[in-house]
């Protein structure tokens, strides 16, 4: 297991330095600097002050300079500092990236806790009215861009309702730590994560069904049902766990997905993350942090791979790692 | 798809009464079941109007901008109203449904195409060639691809529905090439490619002639479902400000303007009409999609 | 003089382990077996399931790699040959698969699954092509005018016929059948048994016959090698064979062989609890330390038999 | 079409101007009785998380500014021209020769932690800006180099600048190489506190946490707590030299604007600047109101008469292709901008008609007509200068009579970008011009700042906008030096004409008005760029809220007068 | 000992729904199953023979299939049992062993998990009791190291292993009838002998009745006390084993026998039955059913409506063409028969 893992680690490196060099030159290919934005608003500027700046800020130096620079920083735990915030890249990372990782977290249970059921009841009870009632619900989902949908929960449970905060991750007057705290976070937390998990739920859902319904003709059931093993009973011991195993096979993918969807989620519900952080970097060519991004991101897709291997390695007598 | 349908069929049912080729098994399997019947047709009739309809409109005139007539609902003059720009949102549906489809479909045979060579040679080789792309592939997987669509946007010289597909290819073949090695793997064990091996038949004519045409219902029903999917690719897209120019109206981009509240709450005609036709034709597809898959499963094929 | 001739054949496959994934260990599926066949003689090939009797056929065939040994065709080694020599001495030698229907691909017609040989090999006009595939079809007991059929209309003893025309169509002189008729009916199971010796005179084949039942065996070969764990224990004419086993484990195979007449179940239980303790008992007698069998040693003409 | 509009002339762009800008009051209506200790919430419009370096000299982003305003407040009030008054917390006076400023900084000024601002707190700041560790780009202000020994400061070849004088604990000189009239508009004029950040190595600055997480500042209002990217709290700043603030407390939250009108409606959000976007589905909301002004901005369209060489550091007006002033100024009388401002903009914005914008009423030329829309006249000057149809498809051609085609970039942003590219292009294809969109698309922020400023040949006109800041003076946009005159026009007259804006004769007020004016007319005359539309910047506003006013952001005092006057904000 | 036979089917037809018509697999059987009684049902593939057993479990989809007559189980009927009840005899009172050890086992349990589950389910033993009963089952089939085996996942052991573990889930609750639906098709022949020895020592102590379905006449040679033969759907012919293999009289039968190599009949000819069995849809349904396959012998030697028969005691066959059939004296069944 432990071998295992330190493989699969090594495996990476090789991965995300390959990662590492695209897209440090796609970075650099990108037209304009992280300067021009700041002056389009700010033209007191002279010609000279600029090259200086661009000079102290090492833009004109060869991109096997910089590349050797930033991977040499990389090595040390420093990610480079943002030329647009003026502040270490890792230290700008490291407050969203958890909101990022709670939201996506929160995204994922959610969204397991609702697919499950609804994939389970549609598989089990395949052509009822409430089998059909979820096929529709999942080609609703399936049809509905997440930013669409997650105006219309903001709308609807933020604004109309009112039930929910419309912005931010936290209430700024709690304490911090406290119990009231927490609460708020998880409250600022709800719609956020539940626009994006109903959302998400398609592929789960579509998936558990097909296999529920593949797995309830193979022989082991019968073997079970000649037993005389209840109805109920061959669902939840033979056919809900070999038709879940699929969905810990998918983890890692979920992952990525999670990833390009807290774009949408953090602009829409003003959640701090790093997928809103990612776009504006790009915009306004902020390439230290696009760049330390995309290496996280890679590396958590990888984590996110390894973390379903070794799930479904726990779960599938039949898949041993050494 | 349905030009395909008709082509490879006509010819040979003439010429012999029993048919047996995956197309036909599909047909038969289509038309048994109403629902997709019903499907294929309707979607078959929207696809007629609007390719046909958008040779007849003048796509210059369309996205003329006219503000005089900035939001107007539907009228005579403009049956579905018009965007904040003034321009007509009938036209724009009807060609932007004809560049969404057009998109969706490319993107889905360009991954296709790409997803199938990777994977029939990953498969059909196995050992170091399947475990070169594989790697490969592994890779791919951790690139963020938003992000890296979004940078390639960017830096795309000329961005138009051709630079789109090709970029939105780029991406998402991965899925495909994963799935058809698996099953070409699966279908390598089988002693129809031994017996062609021992027949002298090359490597490559094994891959295409044997090993292709069997893989070819759940090429299809894949293909399917993703075009589906890929129907209103662009609208993230558009919504992150990267999707087609407005001069290229897409179903992404009307709906998209609902990102507006304004137009969300008060102004449905803009984004109302485009997403019921993306949800009609995914519905349409994702149909016709099943009916392909019970044909591909025999146990579950209705007749 | 032999047609086919097998030298120290080994065929390993690697267990790969470790923090590298190195090879670790082998699978020994085929461990050093020497046989041969006679022109016109059908050699059969029998032993539990696993024992490396597929393995044997397909690396002759040139499907597997094989780790080391000869494989002597009319006195040209197989093994050494290079792709393009090696597919023009393939041409006779070819293959019936154990399932008729993963072995014809379902997604082709009759013609072209016969014709497959005749365009890798020969440059035919379609009429000339045509006419061939109906000959064969002719000569294997089908309808020619099958051939635009798919192979899912045939049954599958049609579907085992259908594989032995293509075979057919290179003028083999040796064809290993591996289970061939093991996936079919008993009544089609005699139909293509029946048919494969009639080509058999015909055409005047050789066939390498791998089964696992004795009886289809006994019923087919002139000669038999008994397999065991990827070595031969005992080899000889059927008569050696049946009337007189001398190793153990072909006692035992022999022993397990349902007697038809169910007046002879008692004795036959019996005889099976005998062996088998037999086979406890003596296991040293027959095995050597490493749990191998000894090597092949003749006790008449036609029998060899692996005892100490 | 939109370009084909009826024949009746509009009225007059100024007026046009001031009618538009009357509906939006600058200061906010409410009678109400102040209460106590309330609270207010302000939305920071944006759509993506603010980042806060609040600090005046290292901040970038506009979204800082916005945080900045309430803690930390520069030393000068100001006048509606934008010039210092010594209404705030320092006062100043000028040397005979215009050379040096002697300020004083008030007694009572102190930081919110207690410590008095001091004038070695305000050459600090200097000192940081000069320094060439520094990392920010408020160096590259003329007036900033042109303070006495600044040069050598930043060259490294001083420990002090020589021109700033510590005269006591609360004043201070500071002499120029010249006089420049932009001092009173330009002058830097914010403090940092040095006892408080004197120990962070310069370089170091801008990544320290006492100006992303702890700044201190003087402004009314002190920051509580800040929760990264998403929201501020501040309270009441008891110290403030002026008296005490109405309000307990303000939290700044930042709200997407795509839901802001919903947060106005709801009350969540008291104060925020509005996007004009959404300004006609707001208009007939009841629980707040709009304030606003005219914006220091102006959108313009640019020709490329030239190119920045850069060896010389100087602009040459050397490409051809549009030397012709006739053909700029058809393609000026081309456009309909009041069509765009208000159908577009809903009046927010409106035809611009010189390049100095009315925000600055003092040097605003009211007279100044700009090319109101005149498509006859447009098609008059192009068969004078030539440009004919003469293969009658309905585009002229070039006087040699070759095909004449116009490459126009325009950036992308913004739903209205589109729209407005292809308006532009409709209204030129009605006088007979045939222009494209280089590319084919509209260009992305960063691309095209990088075709404009590297005098790209694709690019033949282009769109775009400048804010002017406080400063009046045109120099640093259309400067023979300017690297920001992107249109690389130059004259001997231009030259002369802006060097006489900022002359030390130019602190007369009524000569400077004299040359501005001229050059107005000038540059309407020789119309490098069509100045196309000027724009106003509204705040929606609670109506529970008093005392806001438009300038709040730039006010030192904005937000000390800001109250509520009930515990709970209107709802819709 | 009642003289009650155990399990007696009386006219069952078992319909499967294809398109939106009903086709009967299973047509009008009737079979009875005493205590201690091994009864064979032999056909070949397709001839219904697994339809019959899913019928007594009551296995088959309820929503496709039909199912008329009775089956009578100690006094009940089975098909008017609800699930509920039926599944209290399934495990309990009727155990079943199907063909394919590798996919009748779940992958995700371990095997003494898989055996211990019937006993949950109709027991209320101890975990402990259970665990115990377990290890001496698998013992009991002959598993060497039962231990070891019972935290086995079943991928771990040998296809005879894993169709030893199916036989012991079907004992576990000691059953008064198991049904083995090809117990030994999908094994080598060694591993065949081993099984059909432990099913009869299994038997013989116990004293169950076995339904074994096979389609090799050697296994019910050495099994069967009584024989069953399927065609189509159809018995063709019952009687007890010794009675069949010395006398069999139905032409299907005797085909049968004839088309097996055994080491009487070396080198020689095998016979071959003409034409295949004709799939569900395309069945006759009058008529003897196995005429198509015997061109041979006319028309008239068969009844028009065939029954079954008592020919001599305990001996049914169905169809009078039995009296006239002879083989063909060409070889007419190798060669030349068009597609179905
Ligand atoms: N690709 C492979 N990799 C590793 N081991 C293999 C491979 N193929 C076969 N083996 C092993 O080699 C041995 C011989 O296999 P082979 O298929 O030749 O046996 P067989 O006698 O044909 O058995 P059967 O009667 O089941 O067909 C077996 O133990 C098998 O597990
Ligand atoms: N669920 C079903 N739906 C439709 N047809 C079925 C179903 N199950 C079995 N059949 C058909 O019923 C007939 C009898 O099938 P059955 O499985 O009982 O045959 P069998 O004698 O057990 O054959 P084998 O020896 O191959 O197991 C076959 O033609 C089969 O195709
Ligand atoms: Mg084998
Ligand atoms: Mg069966």
């Amino acid at each position: 297991m432990l071998k295992f893992i330190l493989r699969r680690i090594l495996v990476m490196i090789p991965q995300l330095f390959i990662l590492s060099i695209l897209i440090f030159l796609l970075a650099k290919a990108m037209p304009g600097d992280a300067l021009t934005g700041q002056l389009a608003s700010n033209p007191k500027m002279d010609a000279q002050t600029l090259h200086e700046l661009k000079q102290k800020l090492g833009m004109y130096d060869p991109y096997y300079v910089q590349y050797a620079r930033w991977i040499k920083g990389l090595l040390h735990g420093n990610l480079g500092m943002s030329i647009i915030h003026q502040t270490p890249v890792t230290s700008l990372i490291a407050g969203k990236m958890w909101n990022t990782v709670l939201l996506g977290a929160a995204v994922l249970i959610l969204s397991y806790l609702i697919a499950i059921p609804l994939g389970i009841i549609g598989g089990r009870w395949t052509d009822t009215w409430a089998d059909k009632m979820i096929v529709g619900y999942n080609y609703l989902t399936y049809a509905t861009p997440l930013f669409i949908f997650a105006l219309l929960m903001l709308f609807i449970f933020g604004f109309v309702l009112g039930w929910f905060p419309t912005s931010g991750s936290v209430d700024i007057r709690v304490e911090n730590g406290t119990f009231a705290y927490y609460m708020s976070k998880l409250n600022h937390l709800i719609l956020p994560a539940l626009s994006g998990a109903i959302v998400s739920t398609t592929v789960t859902i579509q998936y558990l069904r097909n296999e529920i319904i593949d797995t309830k003709i193979k022989d082991f059931v019968k073997t079970a049902r000649a037993k005389g093993v209840s109805e109920s009973k061959v669902y939840t011991r033979h056919i809900f766990r070999n038709s879940l195993l699929p969905i810990a096979a998918f983890l890692g993918y979920d992952i990525v997905s999670l990833i390009g969807g807290s774009v949408f989620l953090e602009s829409i519900y003003g959640y701090p993350g790093i997928g809103q952080l990612f776009l504006t970097s790009i915009m306004q060519r902020d390439f230290s942090v696009v760049t330390a991004l995309v290496m996280i991101s890679g590396l958590a897709t990888l984590i996110g791979t390894l973390l379903s291997d070794i799930i479904l390695s726990a779960v599938d007598p039949r898949i041993r790692i050494e | 798809m349905k030009a395909e349908l008709t082509d490879q069929k006509q010819p040979k049912v003439k010429k012999q009464k029993k048919q047996h080729g995956v197309l036909s098994i599909m047909w038969r399997e289509i038309v048994k079941d109403k629902l997709a019947l019903g499907a294929l047709i309707l979607l078959g009739l929207i696809l007629i109007i609007v390719y046909g309809v958008s040779l007849l409109l003048d796509q210059d005139k369309i996205v003329t901008v006219d503000f005089l007539s900035i939001y107007s609902p539907p009228s005579a003059e403009h049956w579905l109203g018009t965007d904040y720009g003034g321009r007509d949102i009938l036209g724009q549906l009807i060609i932007g449904a004809k560049n969404s489809f057009t998109i969706g479909l490319c993107i889905t045979l360009l991954t296709g195409l790409i997803g199938l060579t990777v994977g029939l040679i990953a498969g059909y080789f196995g050992g170091r060639t399947d475990n070169i792309i594989m790697r490969i592939i592994d890779f791919f997987l951790i690139l963020p691809t938003l992000m890296l669509i979004i940078v390639f946007v960017t830096i795309a010289p000329k961005y138009n529905v051709f630079y789109f597909i090709l970029i939105m290819s780029l991406f998402l073949w991965t899925g495909k090439a994963r799935l058809i090695r698996s099953k070409t793997l699966a279908e390598r064990e089988l002693d129809y490619v031994s017996a062609s091996k021992t027949l002298g038949t090359p490597d490559w004519k094994i891959i295409i002639r044997e090993v292709l045409p069997n893989l070819s219902s759940i090429i299809i029903v894949n293909l399917t479902l993703n075009l589906a999917g890929n129907i209103g690719i662009e609208s993230g897209l558009t919504y992150l400000g990267f999707g087609l120019p407005e001069s290229t109206p897409s179903l992404g981009t009307l709906v998209s303007y609902a990102t507006n509240p304004d137009v969300l709450e008060n102004k449905w005609w803009i984004w109302l009409p485009a997403s019921l036709l993306i949800l009609v034709m995914m519905l349409c597809i994702n149909y016709i999609g099943q009916a392909l898959k019970r044909a591909a499963d025999a146990r579950q094929r209705l007749g | 003089m032999a047609f086919l001739k097998v030298n120290n054949l080994k065929v390993y496959y690697p267990i790969r382990g470790g923090f590298f994934r190195r090879v670790v260990a082998h699978v020994k599926a085929v461990d050093d077996i020497s046989f041969e066949l006679n022109q016109g003689e059908t050699y059969g090939l029998v032993g539990e399931s696993g024992c490396g009797k597929t393995t044997t056929g397909r690396t002759i065939m040139g499907l597997i790699k094989a780790t080391s040994g000869e494989v002597l065709f009319e006195n040209q080694d197989l093994l050494k040959m290079n792709r393009r020599d090696f597919n023009q001495h393939r041409k006779d030698i070819q293959m019936i698969f154990q399932d008729p229907y993963s072995s014809l691909n379902p997604r082709k017609r009759v013609l072209d699954i016969v014709a497959e040989p005749l365009r890798n090999f020969e440059r035919l006009s379609p009429a000339e092509e045509k006419k061939k595939v109906q000959f064969y079809l002719e000569k294997v007991g089908l309808n020619p005018e099958a051939i635009y059929n798919y192979p899912h209309e045939f049954s599958g003893g049609q579907r085992q016929r259908i594989g032995i025309a293509r075979a057919l169509t290179l003028k083999p002189k040796l064809i290993i059948a591996d289970e061939p008729v093991s996936a079919l009916d008993v009544s089609v199971q005699a139909q293509v048994l029946n048919f494969m010796q009639d080509i058999q005179k015909e055409f005047n084949l050789t066939y390498l016959f791998i089964s696992h039942d004795l009886g289809i065996i006994q019923h087919m070969c002139d000669r038999i090698g008994i397999m065991y764990r990827g070595q031969f224990v005992e080899e000889g004419t059927s008569r050696d064979i049946y009337t007189n086993p001398q190793h153990i484990y072909t006692k035992r195979l022999i022993s397990a062989i349902p007697d038809i007449n169910p007046e002879n179940r008692e004795n036959q239980m019996k005889l099976r609890q005998e062996i088998n303790s037999e086979y406890k008992n003596s296991y040293d007698k027959y095995f050597n330390a490493e749990g191998k069998v000894y090597n092949l040693k003749p006790i008449s003409d036609t029998h060899l038999v692996a005892l100490p | 079409s939109g370009g084909k509009k009826d024949g009746k002339k509009s009225t007059t762009s100024t007026e046009k101007a001031k009618e538009d800008i009357g509906q939006f009051p600058k200061e906010v209506k409410n009678d109400n009785k102040v209460v106590e200790d309330g609270t207010l919430n302000y939305g920071l419009v944006y759509d993506t998380p603010f980042e806060g370096t609040l600090n005046y000299a290292f901040y970038q982003g506009d979204e800082d500014a916005k945080v900045l305003q309430f803690f930390d407040i520069p030393l000068f009030t100001i006048n509606e021209d934008y010039e210092m008054t010594n209404d705030g917390p320092a006062t100043y006076e000028l040397s005979k020769d215009h050379k040096t400023i002697t300020v004083k900084i008030k007694d009572n000024v102190n930081w919110s932690d207690g410590k008095p601002v001091t004038a070695e707190d305000y050459e600090y700041s200097f000192l940081v800006i000069g320094n060439k560790d520094y990392t920010g780009v408020r160096y590259g202000d003329a007036l900033m180099q042109s303070i006495v020994g600044m040069k050598e400061y930043h060259a490294g070849k001083a420990k002090r600048i020589s021109g700033i004088k510590i005269i006591d604990d609360k004043t201070l000189s500071i002499t120029f190489e010249k006089a420049n009239p932009a001092l009173l508009t330009g002058l830097w004029s914010y403090a940092m506190p040095k006892h408080y950040l004197g120990d962070v190595p310069i370089k170091d600055l801008a990544k320290s946490d006492k100006i992303h997480k702890k700044p201190i500042g003087f402004g009314p209002f002190k920051i509580k707590k800040i929760v990264p990217g998403e929201s501020v709290e501040f309270e009441r700043n008891d110290d403030f030299y002026a008296g005490k603030p109405k309000l307990k407390s303000i939290v700044l939250k930042v709200v997407n604007p795509k839901v802001i009108l919903q947060a106005m409606k709801k009350g969540e959000v008291d104060v925020a600047e509005f996007p004009t976007d959404q300004y006609a589905a707001a208009k007939g909301s009841k629980n707040f109101q709009f304030i606003g002004k005219i914006d220091l901005a102006y959108n313009y369209i640019g020709f490329k008469l030239g190119h920045w060489d850069a060896k010389k550091g100087e602009n040459v007006m050397d490409n051809p292709k549009f030397q012709d002033k006739r053909l700029r100024q058809a393609m000026a009388y081309a456009l309909d901008n009041k069509t765009v401002g208000e159908k577009l903009y809903h009046g927010l914005r409106f035809p611009a008609t010189s390049l100095i914008p009315p925000s600055f009423p003092s040097w605003y030329d009211e007279n100044a007509n700009g090319a109101t829309y005149d498509p006859e006249k447009a098609k008059k000057l192009l068969d004078e200068a030539g440009y004919k149809d003469v293969d009658k498809d309905g585009l002229r051609e070039d006087p040699k009579g070759k095909k004449f085609k116009i490459n126009f970039l325009s950036m992308s942003g913004g739903d209205i970008a589109e729209p407005l590219a292809k308006f532009y292009i409709q209204c030129w294809k009605d006088v007979g011009l045939d222009v494209q969109l280089v590319d084919g698309r509209l260009a992305e922020f960063n691309s095209f700042y990088k075709m404009v400023q590297e005098d790209n040949p694709k690019v033949d006109v282009f769109a775009a906008a400048w804010g002017t800041g406080t400063d009046v003076d045109p120099y640093g946009l259309y400067g023979r030096d300017a690297n920001f005159n992107y249109s690389r026009f130059v004259s001997e007259k231009n030259d002369q004409l802006l060097a006489d804006g900022h002359s030390e004769q130019a602190f007369d007020h009524n000569y400077r008005k004299k040359v501005y004016d001229e050059w107005q007319a000038y540059m309407n005359d020789e119309m490098p760029v069509i100045p196309t539309l000027f724009r106003s910047i509204i705040y929606s506003v609670n109506n529970r809220v008093t005392g806001l006013n438009a300038d709040h952001e730039i006010d030192a005092l904005g937000w000390f007068n800001v109250g509520v006057t009930s515990e709970t904000p209107e709802v819709n | 000992m009642s003289n009650q036979p155990l399990l007696q089917i009386q006219n069952l037809r078992t319909s499967f729904r294809i398109g939106d018509d009903y086709f009967a697999a299973v047509d009008d059987v009737s079979l009875t199953v005493n205590e201690n009684e091994v009864v064979a049902i032999v056909g070949e593939s397709g001839c219904g023979k697994s339809a019959l057993a899913m019928s007594i479990m009551g296995l088959h989809p309820q929503e496709r299939t039909k199912l008329e007559g009775k089956i009578n189980f100690k006094g009940k009927n089975l098909l008017s049992l609800s699930t509920n009840e039926m599944n209290k005899v399934r495990g309990k009172e009727i155990g079943m062993i199907f063909q394919d050890p590798l996919t009748a086992l779940n992958p995700l349990m371990t095997c003494g998990k898989q055996i211990e589950e019937s006993m949950t389910v109709h027991t209320n033993m101890s975990s402990e009791a259970k665990r115990k009963r377990t290890i001496e089952l698998l013992k009991k089939v002959g598993i060497p190291n039962p231990e070891r085996t019972y935290k086995q996942y079943p991928h771990e052991l040998s296809g005879g292993m894993r169709q030893r573990v199916v036989i012991a889930i079907a004992v576990a609750c000691d059953p008064l009838l198991v049904i083995a639906d090809e117990p030994t098709t999908a094994l080598d022949v060694t591993i065949q002998a081993q099984i059909m020895d432990l099913l009869k020592d299994l038997q013989n102590q116990t004293k169950t009745g076995i339904i074994l379905i096979t389609h090799d006449l050697g296994v019910v040679a050495e099994m069967a006390d009584r024989v069953a033969v399927m065609y189509a759907g159809e018995i063709v012919e019952i009687a007890d084993v010794h009675t069949l293999f010395k006398n069999p009289l139905h032409p299907y039968t005797r085909s049968l026998f004839n088309s097996i190599p055994s080491s009487t009949s070396t080198k020689d000819r095998l016979h071959v039955i003409q034409g295949i069995v004709p799939s569900l849809k395309n069945l006759p349904r009058s008529g003897c059913r196995f005429k198509d396959r015997i061109k041979w012998i006319g028309d008239k030697e068969h009844e028009v409506n065939p029954l079954l028969r008592e020919v001599s005691p305990n001996h049914y066959v169905r169809c009078t063409c039995y009296k006239n059939f002879h083989f063909s004296d060409e070889d007419v069944g190798d060669m030349n028969y068009g597609i179905s």
